[in-house]
């Protein structure tokens, strides 16, 4: 897994690349929660190039819109491959999340 | 049939991954099928790794794929202590954000993406068979 | 690492072997916060033989931590070596933390 | 003076591991400093490998280790972004539970551990020297 940090529009956009998975997650996991508590609030997890998830990565977006909800805050998500859709669903997480199809739909 | 037998570190489930790869491309599975596949196995040798050993040993765990017609077969076996996944409480997945629990994820997806799991104790070995439909 | 969990008085006991760094502290943190999730507030760390602590390992106890600080309890460490427990004094964990000498401390 | 060098990937902090103690026993350190060498050693490669390339490509971290008289000098080469530790805002070790940050404690830890540290950007590469006094 790599993660490639940006910016659009006002949203901290993280591009997770490769693998997400118990030997991965806890880099993410880092990059994310400190993120949030540098102040971030908005901020746009783009899938585009993830080609694996596990529970183990699930667990950290858990963990960080709990900490998001403390502000009122929803963590964004875009550019799914479905087969991930369909682990996000199973997983009561679209519920949970706002989940776009492009990252414009997000700035919008 | 296929086989794989792995010593109980993180570092193999890497292993597992090359392993269901190798099964798609024999059976021409869709990589949907593979995905989930490799997610099924992924949750269940984690636990395996991660809770059912108290001890520092080295342990082997073995894992079986088998295709037929219009099923493919799963089987994992391990020496851990004995863990019915089946007799696990299933995790609230509709629960609010706020009461919504961090774990118990792995096994809900496992019993999401199989149609069939059958669990069996035999000579202090936990033997599971899970069958996914195509 | 391994983790042999059992009970000690009224505490849940956690005893971690061998090394608790960024390969294995994924494995402690869902544990440990699985146990406090399902309810369980009076939790003791057995670092007896707990030979490596990094700062992957200290932060699944800052996470903890904050779950517990919710139900007003701390979290209970014993039996840290003492470069073990330097390590904890650098990072402000003795304030955060409740740590004794030994197992029977901590039910007393 | 004793050298390593690794590919960034996270099980290769073994490697490390295996590296410090080796250096540690050809030079009698006591268990407390080894560990301690390691930590540092540890936290600093740790932060390389998930922090510092924005690429899926292989790269190389170097890691000088040597002993003076009474001093053990670190060194840590990388070509991944430029990074500078003693320009990042330290930690509040003292926060109250709630007020108080997960993340950070890598670089404070390295910071207390260590007597002098500087840095240096050379030819694209992150060039870090330690001080550790005995
Ligand atoms: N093979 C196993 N042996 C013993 N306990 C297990 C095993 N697999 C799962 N468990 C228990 O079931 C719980 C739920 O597992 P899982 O659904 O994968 O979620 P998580 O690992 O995130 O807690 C685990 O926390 C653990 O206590
Ligand atoms: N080699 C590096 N390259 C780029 N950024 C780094 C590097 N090392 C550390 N950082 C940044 O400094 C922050 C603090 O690092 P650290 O103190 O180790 O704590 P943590 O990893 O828990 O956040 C990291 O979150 C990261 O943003």
């Amino acid at each position: 897994m790599e993660i490639q940090s940006g910016k659009i529009g006002d949203y901290t956009e993280l591009k997770i690349i490769g693998r997400l998975d118990s030997n991965t997650s806890l880099e993410l996991e880092k990059e994310l929660t400190g993120i949030i508590e540098q102040g971030e609030t908005n901020i746009l997890i783009n899938f585009e190039e993830l080609n694996y998830i596990s529970s183990s990565g699930l667990r950290v977006f858990l963990v960080a819109a709990k900490m998001l909800d403390k502000e009122n805050k929803k963590l964004n998500f875009c550019c799914m491959k479905d087969f991930i859709k369909e682990v996000f669903d199973i997983s009561g997480f679209t519920a949970i999340f706002a989940i776009y199809k492009t990252r414009e739909e997000v700035i919008k | 049939m296929k086989k794989l037998s792995i010593q109980n570190r993180i570092e193999n489930l890497e292993k597992v991954a090359e392993f269901v790869e190798l099964f798609g491309e024999e059976h021409g599975l869709d990589s949907k099928t593979s995905f989930e596949l490799n997610l099924i196995l992924d949750e269940l040798v984690t636990n395996i790794i991660n809770y059912a050993y108290d001890d520092e040993d080295k342990h082997i765990i073995e894992i079986v794929l088998e295709k037929s017609n219009n099923t493919i077969n799963i089987q994992t076996i391990d020496d851990g202590e004995e863990f019915n996944p089946l007799k696990k409480n299933e995790v609230n997945v509709k629960a609010s954000l706020e009461d919504r629990k961090i774990g118990g994820l792995g096994i809900h997806i496992v019993k999401q993406k199989t149609d069939d799991i059958s669990y069996e104790r035999k000579e202090g070995r936990n033997i599971l068979n899970l069958i996914k439909k195509l």
